[in-house]
């Protein structure tokens, strides 16, 4: 019995048993041993961890545990990425670089998301990146009317809060229906960060609520996100 | 043995009439405060048919078929499933069914129909599609019926408000492919309708198996009657079972929990409505089975027997004629060889119970 | 594109149908034995068009007929010399023969409802032909001499839509049709072109028939069965109905035939115990059937379960949802994960395949089938 | 059948028949080289389709008979994705698998519409793999496996196929299960398992009055005649069979036989796991 989870792992393999570890991302149990579900590298975490805008499924069991176990996940890493390694920090890891690989969007994440249409009841968005992962499937999410921001709710137009080609900065708040996942910009670091002009110019965010072109000086409305 | 494999019965018309007038005799009984009168003489184009084992409905199972003349009495009105060609007063079936008297007006009940919802009925279905604020339910119609996430209780509490999460998280109340018991709160004029489930009585269901027989129509069936859910205590100490016969057909069968709020209500009968409220929803939306015991499994799975076998018999489903083939499925287990744990009723011995109730 | 249908169960339902499927001895939903059929009615010769004809239905509706149609076709000859096909009379047939022999018999599977040209049909039709083909003396007696031979076509059609995996259905309706199937008397002689005998009461079964009541069925070949048999948990489960695979740990579909081998070979392995009492049962195929349990959705725990009690109302829906690894808990159904054991598998074909079991009784059964 | 289109009448042509100069007379050409037990050696690669989410290729050994050839097998698998908009909400991930033969994969050759033995194969795949996948971590979303089979299993040298189609089926699903559990892998999708499929068969060589033997990894054209054959799929760390394919004809009174040639057809499959096994391990290192 190896003392030591080990380093690379394919799927199957022997992990440690569920007694020394939480079950994390890329892992699954059976018969009380922990086993990899994924070909990647194997992390192992402390106990405390701090929730953010996480990979995979993050592996809360409601109850408490009884005894706080590291959390052990594998973290896949395609031939291409290999060599750029991978950093175990979860919450700052956008300095890595995007890194191309599917991750699903999971409720709590922040993700990047380009809008496709608009209609008076919602916008309809295309999730880009999510965390700091670049995505390869298009996941069509929607931002519903009473989600664009957290006040005055009831005032809100999809048309001065977003247009179509802005790229917006949301939450995921739901898994939502068979085909979209519900997102949210109700929060100051949330909104659009990137935006065109009618002219087609990249404009600049002035207030909370305007962008301007900063060639011909017109401002559009859009539920600006606070520049970080 | 294995395996039964019988040779065909030569022809339905054999037995089919006295199953028919038992099942459209009931039919017509719990319809209530239909005049079943018939002494005029209404078939114009066929001859009556001659001997008839009930004497109060004579024509009640006659069976036309589409394109038929019922009649061409203009004393009728003519009721569902006929039709009147334009400028005249014959009546035509539109349907292949049973005429059906209510005083003057003349109807034919299809053998086999989808169920048609009406306001109030009870019903089991099940959730084929979750949308933003509703779910679509399977109810047996030929369109699926609505529940809104409005017409639910939540949990924690009638008081409770609807909150956007609520809406968020339709999926934690019903997903696809659980069964639900609701009330028909409304209609649409398309015949769509729209379900309730705020009631204690109804909500999820769980601890149970489902049977699906054909709903309100002119054969076997459920048929609208007294009361659609029952609690029966069940022999060979397999406890209590609840039975909910939905109007569309769909029969649930499960082991009967005591709520709290019941086991409340024995001590003291002065429990709010809040209270027993608060005490059901902790298991209102619950997919976790109770534990059950193997005794109540088995007579579960008797009771969905004497179900299917009522069915494939031509009998009605009610409540009595649950109990009484209950009965008698125990007792005849009781008499076969290997005793009371054969639960069995397909096949010879579904007619054999059939044979035994209807004789009764 | 799955070879079962998926089918909609709530997870309570499915919890449930697998703890009573689990009991030793298992509670059907239908009050079955665990190897007992559903009882079907059956009759043959029902369409006087076809060489061989069958119907079979359920109580419940599902009704499956069976044509059977030959015509003369003639046999592919390699050059000069060379007999691909045939060699000797007697319907010696060359071995190895395959490929040619295949082609002589044709299946077609028709479900209502369903695409022709799905996925799931082809592997029913598939399933079918091949325990048929496995048995090579079946090809061999569409022999008529080296220049012709029979071919057959077998229609298979499902009158409605199907309420389980019609596998046991089709595969019954099939043996019975061909066990009707009769190919007009032969009057021609060698190889010329055959020449028939038009009184259609001589013509000869293509699988005999016993002489009145002999018990020398050690020697009777029958068309191949294709059985369905599911395991959960320790049981072994007989023509499950759809409820029951939705909640199967592993489901397999078994051909099986009577009768002596006509590739004496194997049977060489074994000392031939003809004494015993049934059949001489030969294993033809074996598939394993795509459970639908793998494609359930999940239970969620009381305990994990937003919508259960105080914490309603909260944002927790996700990470309960999410079916986070842990233990499994009673009364929770999760759809199982991997495969079967081998054990498993070995105790579901040998469970079959016993003498004096399953097997023989079904064949017994639809040897009593009226071939009027 | 393609529905668009009228196609040609079926059937109304003969196929040539060459004559068969090297085995003429005797059936039996070369015979085996290997030992019973020793499968073929195998390459496997993963990540060899840039645009797919993931991908492997796998090749056979060819036989050291000239103009025979050996399997190759290309897989990508796309996703996982979102599912199309019309399609209803899934709690797991939908598998869907394809099989297709190059048209000149094989001897005769192949349409470029999926025949009922292609379809068939992919649904035998999709058995093996649905027991691998662990389907509940993808909800929402769809993948497609999608393998080529440019080069069937065959010989030049043997002029008609032998009824052997149904042999180089599991031949081919043996492999096609293989080379779908790497490029399964290297698309990061959550399996419990590395799944790998493996063939045994029960041969006779010597004539009709030898016994017959077991035979792991069989090359129908090696052997005079194929008794019976079994391709398995097999999870080996679990100790689990997902996919169990047997055909052929044996005596029901003989089950060790039949115990016998699973327990060859999981050996065959322990034997393509190792190779998958390192194929994986130099994916990642």
């Amino acid at each position: 019995m190896t003392t030591t989870a080990p380093t690379l792992a394919i799927p199957g393999q022997l992990l440690g048993p569920a007694t020394r570890y939480q079950p994390g991302p890329g892992t699954h149990l059976h018969e009380a041993q922990l086993y990899s579900s994924l070909l990647g590298q194997v992390h192992t975490t402390a106990a405390a961890r701090a929730p953010g805008p996480v990979k995979r499924l993050t592996k809360i069991t409601p109850a408490p545990v009884p005894a706080e176990l590291p959390t052990i996940s594998v973290m896949p890493s395609s031939s291409a990425m290999a060599s750029g390694g991978f950093q175990g920090d979860e919450g700052e890891g956008r300095s890595g670089g995007a890194k191309k690989r599917e991750v699903l969007p999971e409720v709590g994440n922040v993700v990047l998301a380009r809008v496709v249409r608009i209609t008076p009841r919602q916008a309809v968005v295309v999730i880009c990146v999510c965390g700091d992962t670049v995505l390869e499937a298009e996941w069509q999410g929607v931002i519903r009317v009473q989600d664009v921001r957290a006040t005055e709710k009831d005032r809100v137009k999809v048309y001065e809060s977003f247009r179509p080609g802005d790229i917006v900065r949301a939450e995921v708040i739901s898994l939502g229906d068979q085909a979209n996942y519900y997102l949210s910009t109700a929060r100051n670091e949330l909104g659009v960060v990137s935006a065109m002009s009618e002219a087609g110019n990249t404009m600049t965010p002035v207030s909370w609520k305007e962008f301007r072109d900063p060639e011909t000086g017109v401002t559009e409305l859009r539920k600006v996100a606070k520049p970080q | 043995m294995p395996i039964t494999i019988l040779a065909p019965r030569p022809s339905r018309a054999a037995n089919g009439p006295s199953d028919n007038a038992s099942s459209s005799d009931s039919d017509s009984d719990s319809n209530g405060g239909a005049d079943l009168d018939g002494d005029l003489p209404m078939t114009t184009t066929k001859p009556k048919p001659k001997t008839h084992p009930s004497k109060h409905t004579p024509s009640s199972f006659e069976i036309v078929t589409p394109g038929e003349t019922i009649t061409s009495d203009p004393q009728w009105m003519r009721g569902h499933g006929t039709y009147l060609p334009p400028s005249t007063t014959t009546i035509i079936s539109s349907v292949a069914g049973t005429v059906t008297r209510t005083n003057k007006l003349l109807s034919v009940r299809p053998l086999r129909a989808r169920y048609t919802p009406e306001v109030g009925d009870l019903i089991v279905g099940r959730i084929v599609e979750v949308q933003a604020k509703r779910w679509r339910v399977d109810v047996g119609s030929t369109q699926l019926a609505a529940l809104p996430l409005s017409a639910i209780n939540l949990p924690g509490g009638i008081l409770r408000k609807r909150t956007e999460t609520d809406e968020l998280q339709i999926r934690s109340f019903f997903a696809e492919g659980d069964l639900l018991v609701a009330e028909v709160q409304q209609l649409f004029g398309d015949g769509g309708a729209v379900l309730h489930t705020r009631s204690l009585k109804y909500g999820k269901l769980r601890n149970g198996v489902f049977v699906a027989v054909s709903g309100v129509g002119g054969g076997g069936g459920v048929v609208r009657s007294r009361r659609q859910v029952w609690t029966m205590d069940v022999a060979n100490g397999g406890g209590q079972v609840d039975v909910v016969l939905g109007v569309n057909g769909y029969v649930w069968i499960s082991k009967h929990v005591e709520t709290a709020a019941e086991a409340e209500k024995g001590a003291t009968t002065t429990t709010g409505i809040t209270n027993i409220e608060e005490s059901v929803s902790a298991t209102m939306y619950s997919s976790q089975n109770d534990r059950i015991e193997v005794e109540t499994m088995r007579e579960i799975a008797r009771l969905r027997g004497v179900v299917t076998a009522l069915v494939e018999n031509g009998l009605r489903v009610d409540e009595d004629m649950v109990v009484r083939g209950y009965h008698e499925a125990v007792e005849m287990a009781m008499v076969s060889a290997e005793g009371s744990d054969d639960i069995y009723l397909g096949g010879e011995r579904g007619q054999r119970l059939a044979a035994v109730l209807t004789g009764v | 594109m799955s070879s079962t249908n998926h089918v909609l169960l709530s997870p309570a339902e499915l919890a449930y149908l697998h703890a009573s499927l689990s009991l030793t001895p298992p509670i059907r939903p239908d009050g079955r034995a665990p190897t007992q059929f559903r009882p079907l009615v059956a009759e043959t010769g029902i369409l006087p068009g076809t060489n061989g004809s069958a119907r079979i239905c359920f109580a419940d509706g599902t009704e499956a007929i069976v044509g059977v149609k030959a015509e003369v076709e003639r046999t592919v000859v390699g050059p000069e010399g060379e007999g691909v096909i045939v060699e000797g009379g007697e319907g010696e047939v060359e071995e190895g023969g395959g490929e040619g022999e295949a082609g002589w018999v044709e299946m077609t599977v028709e479900i209502p409802g369903v695409r022709d040209d799905d996925s799931g049909t082809a592997f029913l039709a598939a399933m079918l032909s091949e325990g048929l083909l496995a048995d090579e003396g079946f090809v061999r007696r569409l022999w008529i001499n080296r220049r012709f031979h029979w071919k057959l076509y077998l229609d298979i059609i499902l009158i409605s839509p199907p309420l389980s995996y019609p596998l046991p259905l089709l595969s019954l309706t099939t043996h019975l049709a061909l066990l009707s199937t009769r190919l007009p008397r032969l009057k021609s002689e060698g190889d010329e072109d055959p020449f028939f005998d038009d009184d259609w009461a001589a013509a000869p079964y293509l699988f005999p028939r016993p002489n009145g009541k002999s018990t020398t069925f050690v020697s009777q070949t029958r068309p191949p069965i294709t059985l369905l048999v599911m395991a959960v948990g320790n049981n072994i489960i007989f023509d499950p109905s759809k409820e029951e695979l939705a909640v199967a740990d592993v489901a397999l579909a078994v051909s099986v035939t009577a009768g002596s081998s006509s590739s004496q070979a194997p049977s060489k392995h074994v000392p031939m115990d003809t004494s015993t009492e049934g059949r001489n049962l030969r294993l033809l195929s074996i598939r394993t059937i795509d459970p639908p349990s793998r494609l359930t959705p999940p239970g969620v725990a009381n305990a994990a379960n937003s919508a259960y009690g105080a914490n309603a109302g909260q944002k927790t829906t996700h990470e309960a949802q999410a079916t986070a690894e842990g233990e499994a808990v009673e009364g929770v159904w999760r759809a199982p994960r991997g495969g079967a054991k081998r054990m498993v598998l070995g105790a579901l074909v040998q469970k079959v395949l016993e003498r004096g079991g399953v097997v023989d009784e079904v064949l017994d059964a639809l040897e009593g089938v009226d071939l009027g | 059948m393609d529905r668009r289109r009228i196609n040609g009448p079926a059937g109304a042509t003969q196929p040539p028949v060459f004559d068969d100069v090297v085995s003429q007379g005797a059936k039996t050409v070369s015979g085996r080289s290997r030992m019973p037990d020793a499968s073929r050696k195998m390459y496997l690669k993963t990540g060899v389709t840039p645009s797919a989410s993931g991908s492997a290729y796998l090749e056979m050994e060819t036989s050291a008979k000239p103009g025979a050839s050996g399997l190759k097998l290309s897989c990508s698998v796309h996703g996982p994705r979102a599912l199309p908009r019309s399609a209803p909400f899934s709690p797991h991930i939908v598998l869907s698998t394809h099989i297709k033969y190059a048209p000149f994969a094989t001897k005769q050759r192949r349409g470029y519409l999926r025949d009922p033995s292609e379809r068939d194969l992919g649904i035998h795949l999709e058995a093996a793999l649905r027991g691998a996948i662990i389907a509940d971590r993808w909800p929402k979303s769809g993948v497609d496996i999608i393998i080529s089979i440019v080069e069937g299993d065959q010989d030049r040298e043997t002029s008609k196929s032998q009824g052997e189609e149904a042999w180089d089926m599991m031949n081919a699903l043996a492999g096609c299960i293989t080379v779908a559990a790497a490029a399964l892998a290297d698309a990061g999708i959550d399996c419990v398992d590395t799944v790998a499929g493996g063939v045994a068969a029960l041969v006779q060589d010597g004539g009709a009055d030898s016994t017959p033997t077991i035979v792991v990894d069989p090359i129908p054209s090696d052997h005079a005649k194929i008794l019976a054959a079994c391709c398995i799929a097999y999870l080996p760390t679990r100790d689990e069979v997902t996919n169990l394919w047997f055909r052929g004809d044996l005596p029901a009174s003989d089950m060790d036989l039949y115990t016998h040639l699973v327990e060859k057809g999981i050996l065959a499959s322990r034997n393509a796991n190792c190779v998958l096994t390192n194929c994986l391990m130099e994916t990642i290192e």
